[in-house]
């Protein structure tokens, strides 16, 4: 990151291409979606994720929200295809702030995708695995 | 900077024209442009010289005297030394001001500051059109009221003022009229053999002048007084002390002769940007124009948009070169107050985008910028999707 | 000018370095050079790296960090940022500043102002030296003295002040120490992570950088606050709003790296100077140098001689550029305080010459100047024959 | 005079080359003397003249003083050469700072070689008109 650039490259690249903003696609044995968002701002975040076999098998996101938050969601989409859900209960933030050099202001933010998850993985084992 | 970046923040700060840069070059290497302007000496003289040919290009643009003009380290210094110097200086009659919400913060936090030493403040709204309902002046005039301070041209929306309407109201009144010119000076005509302004503040860098130097303009009648804020060596009528930085007060004047002559051309060759860039982006659904052209400066547009985060918004448009809100106040990320005053509200203002161009300004450019726009909201109403607001 | 000025008034400016100069000009020629650092966009965050990369050379120059350093317009703003700042936000503790009587206006007004506001100002001799007795400041400082300023290198006689053992007695008493280092910044080591300094002016076309930009050092420590002067945008950390000048604050970054490498062959440039000028007008009759070399910064040589008035004698010594007594107060017509100060009487004071000078300055030059000078003074002793005073 | 040059062109002439400059030379029949000089500053002025058949042969000025006394000074001896001895009764001031456009704030220096001037006519009347 340039001193004079508050995005790092990391940042502008997933802004200028969030592979993972998409609606989920295909049918799976359970369908999730959890959005979070920041009261009195413009910061609204909406995860889905298709999960078979106990693991994450697709995952999107929808965001209407800062080049941070984009950039973070869509980073965390990638991370998390493929593993089990339980990474829904991971604490990312410091993770997310820190791959892609977000700053500390932005911190509650980035909090947010975190919540999302959480509810995601409350989600998961209120359907399926109490259910 | 990337080579294909769009520079459309001329409400920020206009680059200097080649003519000024130049020139100030020139002084710049030459010993009577780099002198002090208080020596004696031959490149002293020399310099006092390029000094006051500025003052009076200068003052040839407002239709005054040299004798009438200060020069300042830009707008803000003119603004606060205006403001702070006619309360303090007239504290003893009374200690009222009068001011609009919309002001830029040179003006709005130095009566914040006064307020706090004991002045009161009157802050009145815009109408719907930004404007000072002049009944509302009349109103808000008091017997104890000293001074009233409204900019002539909107930084963030263009909105224009009626100087010669407001002036006459504190005239009536002999209360001091104080107007923060730093949009429109060199950009619209100002009389002020006619305009009955008391204190007008002015910029350089607003006006294709260098960054640094500005001006204030004080009127020669009785009760206009005003005091320093600062101390020293006795220069400017003692109203404002320290060396004259020859080649910015040179740059200055060069820029205030350029504009004199090219003010007509600049005016419609930014009247017919506006109408292009605001014909383009009108079609994107859910943009809204802030203020109409008709009561505008036309150097400015002032758009907000249903269904954006204005942060990657400005991203998204890059290399768009634009502002959101004053550039003031871009820093802070507070919502602007002038957007707010004009009824906007919290989700219109964050994504308001302010485009203002000038004489670099192409057609090409504002089509870019178009087309980069559409473009933009497009897209992150995509990533938006169904988070998307209302 | 006529081509062959010699131009020895560097103490009242500085030309621009040719390497400043040809920065200035590129970053005038580009967007990023020309935008307002406010701004967030491409242009803008250019703008303001432009500006932290200064601010970290000017740190670098003067050893210490660059978020102690606040950018304003001269040494005469940040005087008056400095004591009125300081002054104002420890009123509530007490209101007894100490200065010097040989300081700058920009220094003795400001604190004459706010004498006239309700602080009480102790007006401290210099000695035979022009140098502060640091007994007399220790018996001047009282429980409710909250500043004290003393200028660095004095810009009449070149004097230089104890800044380690004056800072040290104010950090003893817990009284702020400011000094006016406008004629040393760049000329002399100043290392403030050592010398204990609470505020510091400079100004840059003092040391070969543009006019209209200065700095002031504010130091990083309990009770080191100062009041703004103006209010605005926001702008470097509040204390001094309006958009920064970036093609002015570059060139002060770009001439105080310079001057960090040339410091030692400069200082050892201006003392060789001086010595040949004073061996070559210490001939003439009736000549005396105001203070020796030994406690001054070398590039300042101010003289007095007998039977001769100050006016014709600067008239008689053109084409040199030289100053009768401070640049600041040669229009005023009035007797140095200075020099006055130092126990001149009036009449040599009035005759009073200071020649300065830097870089650009010959060992020809100089030559000139000593010819010039033993034939001025010959010339209007021959005028004034009889008439002539003893 | 340029406006950034507080001498005018007459100024600097009579200043770099002050032909009257002189003490006195020759014998004439009647030889004067007057000074004058400005209580606290430095301008000091002194004429000399001699004076044959009522007129003005000679006359040479001493002065330590500004440019443009010096300058006023050494007109004056010239204009003066060769007029009758009433000459020096004459008010010259208003012609000096015309001629030599000297600024207002001189005045009362320029007043000086006036009263200089005057003192010369009152001792050649004193010694011998009336005498
Ligand atoms: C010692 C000193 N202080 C302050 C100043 C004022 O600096 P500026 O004119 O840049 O405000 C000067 C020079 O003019 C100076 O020599
Ligand atoms: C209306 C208005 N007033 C004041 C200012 C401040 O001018 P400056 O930054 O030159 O002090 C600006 C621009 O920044 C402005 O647009």
């Amino acid at each position: 990151m340039r001193p004079d650039d508050p995005y790092s490259p990391e940042v502008r690249l997933r802004f200028a291409n969030p592979v993972n903003a998409l609606p989920l696609k295909g049918a799976y044995p359970v369908a999730l979606s959890a959005a979070a968002s920041m009261p009195g701002e413009i910061c609204e975040i909406q995860f889905s994720a298709g999960i078979e076999h106990g693991r994450i098998a697709e995952i999107g996101f929808r965001a209407l929200a800062c080049p941070h938050v984009i950039a973070a969601a869509d980073f965390l989409c990638s991370e998390l295809r493929g593993l089990a859900v339980s990474a829904f209960a991971t604490v990312w933030t410091n993770k997310l702030m820190a791959a892609l050099s977000i700053p500390e202001e932005k911190t509650g933010r980035i909090f947010l995708l975190e919540d999302a998850l959480t509810s995601l993985g409350e989600q998961y084992a209120a359907e399926h695995e109490m259910g | 900077m990337s080579a294909d970046a769009i520079y459309l923040d001329y409400a920020a700060a206009t680059p200097p024209a080649p003519e000024v840069q130049e020139f100030m070059q020139a002084l710049l290497m030459s010993t009577g442009g780099t002198a002090n302007a208080a020596a004696t000496h031959l490149a002293g003289r020399q310099a006092a010289r390029s000094i006051e040919i500025a003052r009076g290009q200068l003052a040839e643009l407002l239709h005054t005297t040299p004798g009438r003009l200060v020069f300042t380290s830009g707008a803000t210094e003119s603004d606060n030394l205006a403001i702070q110097g006619a309360a303090h200086a007239r504290a003893h009659r009374g200690r009222h001001l009068v001011t609009m919400q919309t002001e830029h913060k040179a003006v709005s936090d130095t009566f914040r500051a006064l307020e706090k030493a004991g002045f009161e403040v009157s802050w009145l709204p815009p109408d719907a059109n930004g404007r000072l309902d002049e009944r509302q002046l009349t109103a808000a005039l008091r017997a104890d009221t000293q001074l009233v301070s409204v900019m002539h041209v909107n930084n963030e929306t263009g909105a224009i003022q009626d100087l010669a309407a407001i002036g006459a109201i504190c005239r009536d009144r002999d209360v001091l009229f104080h107007t923060d010119a730093a949009q429109s000076v060199g950009k619209m005509d100002i009389d002020l053999s006619a305009v009955p302004v008391d204190l007008l503040s002015l910029t350089a860098h607003k006006f294709y002048g260098p960054q640094g130097i500005g001006a204030l303009y004080i009127a020669d009648r009785p009760g206009c007084q005003i005091l320093p804020l600062m101390h020293g060596g006795g220069q400017e009528r003692r109203l404002r002390p320290g060396t004259l930085p020859v080649h910015l007060v040179a740059g200055l004047g060069a820029a205030a002769s350029l504009a004199r002559q090219k003010m007509d051309d600049d005016h419609a060759h930014v009247s017919s940007l506006r109408a292009r860039l605001w014909e383009g982006i009108r079609r994107v659904e859910g943009v809204r124009e802030t203020l109409p052209e008709s009561v505008c400066y036309p150097g400015i547009l002032n758009v907000s948009v249903a269904g954006v985060e204005g942060e990657s918004l400005l991203l998204a448009l890059e290399p768009l070169c634009v502002a959101s809100g004053s550039a003031c106040n871009s820093q802070s990320g507070e919502p602007s107050h002038v957007l707010r005053a004009l009824g906007l509200d919290d989700i219109s203002i964050q994504s308001a985008i302010r485009f203002s161009f000038g004489r670099g300004t192409t057609a090409e450019h504002i089509e870019e910028a178009v087309r980069r726009y559409m473009q933009a909201v497009a897209r992150l109403r995509d990533i938006a999707g169904d988070a998307r607001a209302a």
